[in-house]
């Protein structure tokens, strides 16, 4: 991770204090972020979380309500979109359908009017790169999702600019296709060193493409950081829950001086990354995170279920009435029923108040 | 286009402001034609205008004539009456039209067009032809008679007791092929799911299409009901047309009533009054419906 | 809505002649004899003489055909001292009737637009008077729209005539207009603006060019209504603009003499004939339009 | 104004005829065949000063020519000249000051004396000027019938109202309607002028209508009218057409005995090639008084700036009301001049009797000329009600009529 610090002034996207409303209702609260160049930044959440807007507000497609926005220092708040330095790409590809792809890749810089021989060198490149020379001369309604959403990437390529968003672009195609742009986004990535944006709600996107990610709820950012970080240590019962699948699990319980006291189980805490202090708690631990045997001694669950999934599988458990998952690489086959002991990997594990359900 | 002044906010006004020159002829028209001659209409109500309006004020003088007016108050009855009977029957029978050719008929262009050139007709056209098809004399009722069943009688026309359903026959023959097509086109939107799963769930037609896709199809009612209504409170050339108001007064509505006040009296005044009436009921029942529909919503 | 699908829906009927299939079309076909007799008793009666009217009845069809009343409608019937028929009032219909369609489908279109992709505030509010302006009877503006004209200057011309006509179309068309180009996809209005392209950038060469089902709709509507508008023309013009409804008005409506049933039917149909066309010639797309601009709220 | 004036060059270049010819647009709503030939007339005399008729026709007397013509006036674009009924109606536009006073023509070329009866000069003058020329007279007072009809049902025609009522239980026997009353409002409205004029008298008709005596519409001449129209409303029970013309058709063919209507009936006789005695009788003022009314047709000369068409109006005015032109137009529109000293030659014998009680006999006001345009209207709802609801009574009636009078006073 080259981008873990970034200084203030070394920022390509910078938002400060950004607040939305539409009418009486808060869309965004309070949203700040300093982006370092080159960074790849995922605003990841669930539907409502307010990450399209942040988007939307980046692009200067929604008028903010309070707060600013820099892009690469200069203060873009009230700037047309097109004087904001960004390339966006869109979830539904937003082509024009009655231009053909060059035209699509042109129109932008066509308003700009830039010099032809400067729009035909743009367009050569961009679809070397994402090699869409061969349909250059289509329509969109005769492409392909996967090449439709290409040709909207290249729209943003051809731009020539610091800054690309991207709108959940992979959402509109199959599992497969997905997969492979997610890697060819990547690539890319790497190759033109750019900094993005890219909002979407599939974990894996985030995590496998983001520099940092930012997980956000109710238009609050919950927590803004590398994906390890927000994987090892979620800042909060929310965020900890939303990453992962299986999600974490969480057991209700207290902290007694060294130990966790769960039901009638101690779980002695060594090698907790934090600072737990006596009293009630909540312990999260991972599906991945859990080991087990057969047997009755410890903490012990019942098999309810078994997920196999060729290379590992999830065992889901009833414990003490609660559900529980875990993880495991060995695939063979548990009968219903049988009870496990469980053993969990504390110095992975995390500890929330379940007051303010915040990372003790 | 944004005016970033030193505190980086522009003014409010100057945002969009390519959208709000655009929108100055619908301002305008909004506020001059529909408000402001509207406003001028209510103000006038309460002169004496005749023949030319004068701010020459009489209180409720004109309201009070008004409503003491035999013919304005069967105007207003056969308003009622016409417009339950052109929504009911627009309705039903475009609904049940548009579910025809909906089943995946041939000739569906062809019928389709059938239902719907009389639209492409005037009033006026429409009016003298049904005035025509419904006279006792040479129409229907001397062809039946003419066919041996000598005491066959339908003459709404010059029946004052029955005049308005023969107004409703004229008007749904123009009519009812637009709300059919509307309907059409909403039943075209719905998707193909929905009936895989009615068939699925073994729900007869009838029942798919009167428990789910009526519900679904709210938004197309919805228009069709504006433009229909519309139609209704507007009525005058048909009825001009097809019975110039008679036999006598029974086959009076409201908009003529305004008309003959204004044009035919002379009595200005009078004809504000009554349009003023019409106005407030419109609004009564408009405004909260367009402010449920169109106002308060936001994008999200 | 590009790749709307236009076919019928409906479940399938198992085979062609079922008792279902004969309710179907025998419904259809009743109806549909229904709306043609209208049609059927004016194009009979415009090609008889008029002594047969007066013996025969109205659906019988004529004994000896004559396109006399179709001539004389055309070129001959008199309106006051002008024996010239119809076609006087033809050209002037279309020069009334082309440039305000075009002005009151731009600017309606403009309208939806602005309504539907930049909201701004009050707006709404805007558009709620146009709606419940939709149900003013027109006859009432007549007065204030006079002095309007009067004090604009341009009362007696066919700009006051093509103002009125803009001016009363614009509710229903914006609200098709609005409701169309909502269902068009908001991302792509936001990448023609990332793009660089402004509100007219944006009309002319996005949303316009995608928007030819619901044009042809407000066409078909706007033709109807200004073709067939009598009381405008003559009200807000002078006699060297009236248009061809003047001359059937005075054809039609004339209630001294002897009644011409035969060429006030052919004048009727002659009048009618320019909706009816473009009717036919759109009929399809009209529906297509429709469903695009009517459908979603 | 400069727009005004390009159009104005562009509407000249359209009609090149004329290069020097002052261009009038005059309107009017005389559409059908008798009619446009009679306006006809007008425009060729007119045409022959020098000036050229740019004719505004409009069909449709009231409701579709009058917003025609006051939109034209009050938008500021005036036709030259217009039609309008005489009267009340238009004083609120002299009143405006939208009118021109035609005092200096009428004085100059001495129309006080001309016109005849002078009473129909009288209601073009407003504060004792001149505002409009009256072109013909119309007598709303006649009583037609039909020979044949009566013929069938083997009773000789009859003379006079009274003979008319005797005779009607004959024509329903074979089955013929007695009278036969158009359904529209002024129609009904006809047949109450006519029963108080001819029953009551044209002194109480007089006292009620000019006057608007409220204790007149009490007195015993009146209760005789009232039963006569409840006579009236019995003998045209099962009549159903709308328009006049169709009720004519009806006296014409002879499946109705007689219509009470003003002379223009005569021109529906005159094509169906009737001849009058023989194919039908004429009754003025139900044949029980020598009366007729003076209602009847005037133009008015809205004010314009231009002194071109200021003078080519005063050209108009004086065609209009020239000897040779009235004989012409009147002729045709089958009215009766309004000036007492033109020979009538060709004229019928209806419009002979007509002429005759003009000369002589008593004349009075028509509706339009006595009450406002808007106690007219009322008055012809009241009436058309009347004669369409059988449970609505002669008290009614006089109810209405006494509010009506008392609205308009």
């Amino acid at each position: 991770m080259m981008h873990q610090s970034v200084s203030v002034t070394d920022s390509s996207l910078s938002i400060r204090g950004l607040q939305l409303s539409f009418g009486a209702v808060q869309v965004l609260h309070d949203v700040s972020m300093e982006i370092g160049r080159g960074e790849f930044i995922v605003l990841l959440g669930g539907s409502g979380s307010g990450k399209s807007t942040i988007l939307n507000c980046i692009a200067g497609l929604l008028d903010v309500s309070d707060g600013q926005i820099f892009i690469n220092g200069r203060n873009v708040t009230w700037e047309e979109p097109k004087d904001r330095g960004i390339g966006m790409v869109f979830q539904s590809y937003a082509l024009y359908p009655q231009m053909t792809v060059r035209g699509n890749l042109a129109f932008g810089l066509k308003n700009a009017k830039l010099p032809k021989d400067e729009i035909a060198r743009r367009i050569d490149r961009a679809a070397r790169i994402l090699q869409i020379e061969d349909y250059l001369d289509r329509k969109p309604g005769a492409l392909s999702g996967g090449q439709r959403q290409r040709v909207a990437i290249g729209r943003a390529l051809v731009r020539d600019v610091d800054l690309f968003l991207f709108d959940e672009p992979l959402s509109n195609l199959d599992a497969k296709l997905r997969a492979e742009l997610r890697v060819e986004i990547k690539r890319l990535h790497e190759k033109l060193g750019n900094t993005m944006v890219y909002v979407t709600h599939d974990q894996i996107e985030a995590m496998t493409l983001a520099s940092r990610i930012a997980l956000l709820r109710h238009g609050v950012i919950q927590q803004f950081d590398t994906p390890d970080e927000i994987y090892r240590r979620p800042v909060n019962l929310y965020v900890a829950g939303f990453i992962g699948s299986p999600s974490m699990n969480f057991l209700k319980g207290r902290i007694e001086g060294e130990d966790f006291v769960f039901n009638s189980h101690r779980i002695p805490l060594a090698g907790y990354d934090g600072r737990p202090r006596d009293g009630e708690a909540i312990l999260g631990v991972r599906p991945e995170h859990t080991g087990f045997r057969t047997g009755t001694d410890g903490v012990t669950a019942k098999v309810e279920l078994q997920e196999h999934m060729g290379a590992e599988s999830v065992i889901h458990l009833s414990l003490d009435g609660q559900r529980f998952a875990l993880r495991t690489p060995d695939d063979t086959h548990i009968p219903e029923g049988t009870t496990l002991s469980l053993t969990f990997d504390i110095s992975r594990a995390s500890l929330f108040d379940p007051q303010s359900e915040l990372r003790l | 286009m944004a005016k970033t002044s030193a505190s980086g906010r522009p003014s409010r006004l100057f945002r969009n402001l390519n959208a709000k020159i655009a929108a100055i002829p619908m301002i305008l028209t909004a506020c001059v034609v529909f408000v402001g001659f509207s406003a001028w209409t209510i103000l006038h109500s309460f002169t004496k205008s005749r023949l030319l309006p004068k701010l020459d004020f009489v209180g409720t003088a004109q309201y009070e004539r008004l409503w003491a007016s035999d013919k304005w108050l069967i105007s207003i009855q056969n308003l009622v009456l016409f417009g339950i009977c052109m929504l009911v029957f627009s309705f039903v029978i475009g609904f049940l039209l548009a579910c025809l050719l909906d089943q995946k008929i041939r000739f569906e262009g062809m019928f389709r067009t059938i239902l719907l050139y009389p639209f492409a007709l005037s009033f006026v056209v429409t009016g003298v032809i049904w005035q025509w098809i419904l006279n006792p004399d040479f129409g229907v009722q001397s062809i039946i008679r003419g066919m041996g069943w000598e005491s066959f009688t339908f003459d709404p026309l010059n029946n004052g007791r029955i005049v308005m359903f023969g107004v409703v026959i004229a008007a749904l023959w123009q009519g009812t092929g637009f709300v059919m097509v509307l309907l059409l086109a909403g039943l075209r939107g719905i998707d193909d799911e929905i009936w895989k799963a009615s068939r699925v769930d073994g729900i007869p037609a009838w029942k798919t299409y009167l428990l789910v896709i009526v519900p679904m199809l709210r938004p197309v009612f919805v228009t069709t009901l504006v433009i229909v209504t519309a139609g209704i409170v507007k009525v005058y050339d048909l009825v001009v047309a097809q019975t110039g108001g008679g036999p006598g007064i029974s086959s009076e509505v409201p908009a003529k009533y305004v008309y003959d006040q204004m044009f035919l009296n002379q009595n200005l005044g009078q004809g504000f009054a009554a349009s003023t009436m019409m106005l407030l009921t419109v609004a009564i029942i408009i405004i909260p419906w367009a402010y449920l529909e169109f106002g308060g919503r936001k994008r999200g | 809505m590009a790749d709307f699908a236009m076919e019928a829906r409906g479940p399938r009927p198992r085979s062609r002649i079922s008792p279902r299939s004969i309710m179907i079309y025998g419904t259809l076909v009743l109806v549909a004899i229904y709306y043609l007799i209208p049609l059927y008793v004016m194009v009979v009666t415009s090609l008889k003489g008029l002594p047969e009217i007066r013996l025969g009845n109205i659906f019988s069809p004529p004994v000896e055909a004559t396109f006399e009343p179709w001539v004389k409608a055309w070129s001959q019937a008199c309106t006051g001292l002008n024996c010239d028929g119809l076609q006087r009032g033809f050209w002037n219909s279309v020069r009334i009737t082309v440039p305000s369609v075009i002005i009151s489908i731009l600017i309606a279109s403009i309208n939806g637009y602005a309504l539907a992709n930049w909201r701004f505030k009050g707006a709404e509010a805007f558009f709620a008077v146009l709606m419940i302006g939709a149900f003013i009877p027109y006859q009432v503006m007549i007065y204030p729209m006079v002095i309007l004209l009067r004090e604009l200057g341009i009362y007696g011309g066919l700009t006051g005539l093509v103002l009125v006509h803009t001016v009363f179309g614009m509710p229903i068309l914006t609200l098709l207009f609005r409701n169309y180009f909502s269902t068009l996809p908001e991302e792509l209005f936001k990448a023609a603006r990332v793009d660089g392209t402004g509100f007219w950038g944006i009309y002319f060469r996005i949303m316009l060019p995608s928007s030819l089902p619901i044009i042809v709709v407000a066409v078909i509507l706007q033709v109807t209504g200004i073709w067939n508008d009598f009381l405008f023309g003559v009200v807000f013009t002078r006699p060297e603009y009236y248009p061809m409804t003047v001359q059937l008005n005075n054809i039609v409506n004339t209630t001294t003499g002897v009644r011409e049933y035969n060429v006030n039917m052919a004048a009727t149909i002659l009048t009618g004939l320019v909706p009816l066309l473009i009717y036919f010639v759109s009929g399809r797309l009209f529906v297509r339009g429709i469903a695009a601009g009517a459908v979603k709220g | 104004m400069t727009k005004r004036l390009l159009l104005g060059a562009t509407a000249a270049i359209c009609f090149a005829g004329g290069a020097y010819a002052t261009e009038i647009e005059v309107t009017h709503w005389w559409t059908s065949g008798g009619e446009a030939a009679a306006v006809a007339e007008f425009a060729k005399a007119f045409d022959a000063t020098g000036n050229k008729w740019v004719d505004g026709a409009i069909a449709g007397s009231g409701g579709t020519a009058r917003p025609v013509m006051i939109s034209r006036i009050t938008g500021g674009d005036p036709m030259g000249a217009t039609q309008f009924n005489h009267g009340q109606q238009a004083q609120e536009l002299v009143e405006a000051g939208l009118m021109r006073s035609l005092e200096d023509v009428a004085k100059a070329d001495g129309w006080r004396d001309i016109v005849h009866p002078a009473s129909i000069l009288k209601s073009c003058e407003i504060d004792g000027q001149i505002y409009c020329v009256p072109v013909n007279i119309h007598s709303q007072l006649w009583l037609w019938l039909s020979n044949a009809a009566y013929e069938k049902a083997g009773v000789p025609v009859p003379k006079d109202w009274n003979e008319f009522v005797a005779a009607a239980p004959k024509l329903r026997e074979a089955g013929i309607q007695p009278l036969v009353i158009g359904q529209q409002p002024w129609q009904a409205s006809l047949v109450l002028q006519n029963v108080i004029a001819a029953i009551a008298g044209p002194e109480v008709y007089g006292k009620v209508f000019n006057e608007k005596n409220i204790e007149a519409v009490a007195s015993p001449e009146m209760e005789k009218a009232f039963a006569a129209l409840e006579t009236a409303r019995e003998l045209a029970t099962g009549s159903n057409v709308q328009e006049w013309n169709q009720a004519t058709t009806m006296v014409i063919n002879g499946t109705a005995g007689g219509q009470i209507m003003g002379d223009w009936a005569q021109g529906e006789f005159a094509i169906a090639d009737k001849v009058a005695g023989k194919d039908y009788t004429c009754l003025p003022g139900l044949g029980l008084a020598e009366i007729v009314s003076t209602g009847g047709d005037a133009f008015y000369f809205p004010k314009v700036d231009d002194p071109a068409i200021t003078k080519a109006q005063e050209d108009l005015a004086r065609v209009m009301i020239s000897p040779e032109a009235q004989v012409a137009f009147n002729l045709k529109k089958g009215s009766m001049p309004v000036r007492g000293d033109v020979d009538l030659a060709t004229a019928n014998d209806c419009m002979r009797k007509g002429l005759d009680i003009l000369a002589k006999g008593t004349v009075i006001q028509g509706l339009d000329q006595a009450l406002s345009a808007d106690a007219g209207t009322q008055l012809a709802d009241m009436m058309v009600q009347y004669f369409n609801q059988p449970d609505m009574s002669i008290d009614d009636v006089k109810k209405g009529l006494v509010d009506i009078l008392q609205f308009d006073s």
